[in-house]
């Protein structure tokens, strides 16, 4: 079943963090294997930041994710970047507040993509009150989404991966992350 | 008394030089190094400041007095008397 | 006499070695003698001595001494020591180092050193020159000297080591000379017992190269010219630049306490830990 | 008792260093390796260890070995360009003989070149990037666990033969996080040999496997420790071309007589295979997964993962091609072990290099339409 994921978006969204919470819930709470690999530049906020999965129920050999099953975008530049990328019926997953879906929708109907918009980033504000969360937000609709990881098992890599004190705000931005994607 | 151990003596006469007393001399034969090793000339002059004794580069000279300035204890000034600190 | 008497420092001393390899009239010897007796005017405990040094005629003292030495590579003594200090923190370290050996190569390690204020008692014996490959310019050597790098005179300005180390942070910063004894003495004691980073530079003879270049042919003519030249730091406060060319200011550049490196990390240990932290662990399987 | 982690492969080395007894660590910060420093500076106090942050590589690895004389395991880490500046350090370590650890995690190369992307262009540098004749050990870690397992293995040896190990990971396998599992029966750990305090002591004897038990500084051997040419008391000697060639070729032997004892092979459908395919380090998993796609198809193809590159392991890799028309070595280089290799076994298979760099993992693809090219010719 290997699944390769890559989250985008900008330095600072959270992405890798994102990215950790999938390979810890897949490998540690739910009884698969997980390999979480990242790529990013030299600048430590707003460059480009990339990080990428792969989840599967047998041994992984090679680490490195090839052509996306699930493609989520929290940037307008990744989003153009890494669609190429997306193998044909594959999911993408975007913020419409970050991204404009309409640019890349001739690749959209030509490889019948599913596409998903979760506004990560406006819920993480209006919910929250905290806009540093949308990428746990952005977790919690990659769960409902795609189901490659348990909603059981994301809450507790969640609680494992944030820092100490932070859980709630963060288990409630799961929270209003998977209700989006109802 | 002072000793000059002539195998480890390599001649440099630095303790002509730092003796206060002027106690040693140069000998005029050399040794079988080529060394022309200095010798105690005037041993009466001497204070037993033990200067020589560490001034020596080649640890070649043994001043036999156990009260050198340096062994007094808890006494940091007790210097040769010659010498005079911080005066130009 | 019932008994012979031998030279006080020879019991220190690895004797199966000499005499060593300095050339007559060379101060390494002579501060060989001035740290022994430092040492035992501050009734340090010889047998827990380590001595590191990295490479030039100065770098081979801590091969002529009775204790667990270290001679490493050009320039590197002081991270050697930082590291041998910080893995067992009861042992006392003492570096020896020439001047091109911690100015030149190991210039970074030690304003590091300083800056760190680790308990090392560094001893920098400053012939301004390299002695070992043959009497090239050093960069303490006074400008327009000759040497065979330096053909013509040696035109760069030269560093002043001990108010060098002193403004990069050491806790104890000197200069003497190897033509009196008693200071030098003085000041290696007090180095040795000052808790942090303790630099005592000695300007000494190198009649080999630096003389024989220089027209000062003999040890003693040597020894008679850096005598004239030396200056009292009290006295140099007063004199102008112009007065000040070519003298030796020597005096204590730099006598302040402040933290100490390997206390800090004990107290970091004490604080996580529970205790300071472990020596000899490389010989443990328990942890 | 074991556990369960997911964490990145740098954090797992600095938690084998710590399994492995390692208290002290001096580095200086270069990427892709700083975790490594990063994660030591906070375990290391919870420890009874010490961490320090030198002013550059030169220093950090002279720390280290002096650390390691104060009777203390000890470790740093850096990449490529910081391994450039060790190497006279690092050749101070192997002619005294003073047992340490030092991670590489090779990014692309040479000089600075490309500071968060993968390479192992560092493999030649760790064996002959010191000056003079010395033989290193080098491990060579493809997955986090094995991360783990070969930085515990990596100061075993070190202890056991005296010698600098290089631990030779790079960027992938540096920030890839994967499920670890830390099971402490799986954990065995060297301590170091304490001499006997005796009037014949020799820190530096000949003995017969090579190596002679290494005393802390303190603990009353006065002995004296040079970069020159030495005695077995350790004093200077260095115009006796006897002295030299002695000690030399007995710091090179230990290694070399050991060397099926430390060389260590991974491999699997290398006994029927007309080719095997030879790699290390992360490119391996590409192979794996390669050679497992075209056995589907039908092709006679093994592998053989190195987890040794220095020394290399001669007879296992002999002995598994021998049957082979085709060597293939794959690696992020322009070709380093693949010299190695071609040396070893030009005589029975042809072999051929497939290296890439750039700062990506080779391919499984790139690796199946090589193994075509060479197998179709």
């Amino acid at each position: 079943m290997r699944k390769e994921i890559r989250i985008c978006g900008f330095g600072g969204q959270g992405i890798i963090l994102a990215g950790i919470i999938l390979g810890k819930a897949a490998s540690l709470f739910d009884e698969n294997e997980a390999v979480q690999t990242q790529s990013y530049g030299p600048e430590a906020r707003g460059g480009a930041s990339k990080c990428e999965v792969v989840i599967d129920n047998k041994l992984i050999e090679y680490p490195k994710v090839l052509s996306p099953d699930i493609l989520v975008a929290m940037s307008n530049e990744a989003l153009l970047k890494y669609i190429g990328d997306l193998k044909d019926n594959g999911t993408l997953i975007v913020d419409p507040g970050t991204t404009d879906i309409n640019e890349v929708r001739d690749f959209i109907d030509e490889h019948n993509i599913d596409v998903y918009e979760a506004p990560a980033t406006m819920t993480a504000i209006n919910d929250i009150g905290l806009k540093i969360v949308a990428n746990i937000v952005m977790v919690g609709a990659i769960t409902k989404i795609t189901k490659v990881i348990s909603k059981e098992a994301a809450m507790k890599a969640i609680e494992a991966s944030v820092p100490k004190g932070t859980e709630e705000k963060n288990i409630k931005a799961f929270e209003a992350g998977y209700a989006l994607a109802e | 008394m002072i000793i000059i151990d002539e195998n480890l003596c390599k001649g440099c006469h630095l303790c002509l030089f730092m003796c206060y007393k002027n106690v040693y001399a140069i000998s005029p034969e050399l040794n079988d190094k080529g060394v022309q090793l200095p010798f105690v000339k005037f041993e009466e002059r001497c204070t037993k400041c033990g200067t020589c004794e560490v001034a020596c580069p080649d640890q070649a000279i043994t001043v036999d007095l156990p009260e050198n300035w340096w062994m007094k204890e808890g006494n940091d000034v007790n210097f040769n008397p010659n010498f005079t600190k911080g005066k130009k | 006499m019932a008994e012979e008497k031998t030279n006080r420092f020879l019991p220190y001393l690895r004797e199966d070695r000499l005499p060593h390899i300095f050339c007559p009239g060379c101060g390494n010897g002579a501060v060989m003698n001035a740290f022994l007796a430092a040492m035992e005017k501050a009734e340090m405990d010889f047998d827990n001595m380590t001595l590191v040094s990295g490479i030039g005629c100065s770098s081979r003292i801590p091969g002529y001494l009775k204790c667990d030495s270290l001679h490493t590579t050009h320039g590197r003594a002081l991270s050697f020591a930082t590291g041998l200090k910080i893995a067992n923190k009861d042992l006392d370290v003492v570096v020896f180092s020439g001047d091109g050996d911690a100015a030149s190569i190991g210039g970074n390690h030690l304003i590091h050193a300083a800056r760190r204020n680790l308990n090392i008692t560094m001893i920098c014996i400053n012939n301004n020159i390299y002695g070992m490959t043959g009497g090239q310019v050093s960069p303490t050597s006074p400008k327009g000297i000759v040497a065979t790098t330096a053909p013509y005179g040696n035109y760069d300005t030269p560093f002043k080591l001990a108010e060098l180390v002193a403004g990069a942070g050491a806790s104890y910063s000197a200069r003497w000379t190897t033509v009196e004894m008693e200071n030098l003495v003085l000041s290696i004691k007090t180095a040795l017992k000052n808790p942090g980073f303790s630099f005592v530079e000695v300007v000494t003879l190198c009649p080999t190269y630096f003389g024989r270049k220089n027209k000062l042919k003999t040890p003693t003519a040597m020894a008679a010219v850096m005598k004239a030249n030396t200056v009292y730091k009290s006295a140099a406060d007063r004199m102008s630049e112009k007065e000040l060319k070519d003298k030796v200011v020597v005096g204590e550049f730099a006598n302040k306490q402040r933290d100490e490196l390997s206390e800090v990390l004990d107290k970091f240990s004490i604080d996580t830990y529970g205790k300071k932290t472990l020596i000899n662990s490389a010989y443990e399987t328990d942890f | 008792m074991s556990e369960e982690l997911f964490i990145q492969g740098n954090e797992a080395c600095a938690k084998g260093a710590i399994a492995a007894g390692c208290r002290f660590f001096a580095g200086y910060p270069i990427t892709p390796s700083t975790e490594i420093a990063e994660t030591l500076a906070r375990e290391l106090p919870k420890v009874g260890g010490s961490f320090v942050q030198m002013e550059d590589e030169i220093a950090s690895m002279g720390a280290i070995i002096g650390a390691s004389w104060g009777g203390t395991k000890s470790m740093t880490a850096t990449s490529g360009p910081g391994l450039s500046l060790m190497q006279e350090n690092i050749g101070y370590a192997f002619i005294t003989e003073t047992p340490l650890v030092i991670a590489d995690v090779q990014r692309g190369s040479p000089s600075t070149a490309q500071p968060t992307m993968g390479a192992q262009g560092d493999m030649m540098q760790a064996r002959w990037g010191s000056h003079g004749d010395y033989e290193p050990i080098a491990l060579a870690p493809a997955s986090v666990e094995e991360f783990f397992y070969f930085t515990i293995k990596a100061f075993n040896l070190a202890e056991q033969y005296r010698v600098p190990v290089f631990l030779m990971a790079d960027e992938t396998m540096g920030h890839m996080r994967e499920k670890m599992v830390i099971d402490e029966d799986k954990i065995d750990i060297v301590p170091r040999k304490r001499p006997e305090l005796t009037d014949d002591y020799l820190p530096f004897k000949h003995v017969e496997d090579g190596t002679t038990p290494m005393p802390a500084f303190g603990d009353g051997f006065k002995v004296h420790i040079t970069g020159l040419t030495h005695d077995e008391r350790g004093y200077p000697d260095t115009n006796n071309p006897e002295t030299h060639s002695k000690l030399v070729t007995r710091l090179c032997n230990k290694i070399l007589n050991n060397r099926n004892e430390i060389s260590s092979v991974f491999t699997q459908f290398c006994d029927d295979a007309d080719t095997v395919v030879i790699s290390y380090g992360s490119p391996i998993r590409a192979v794996i997964e390669a050679v497992l796609k075209v056995r589907k198809e039908g092709r006679k193809v093994g592998y053989i993962k190195v987890d040794t590159p220095w020394p290399f392991p001669n007879e296992q890799v002999l002995e598994l091609t021998e049957g082979a028309k085709n060597v293939i070595v794959v690696e992020m280089n322009l070709g380093q072990m693949y010299y190695e290799v071609d040396r070893l076994l030009k005589q029975q298979n042809n072999v051929h290099l497939l290296g890439k760099i750039g700062g990506m993992l080779p391919t499984p693809d790139e690796i199946i339409s090589k193994i075509k090219e060479v197998e179709d010719k």
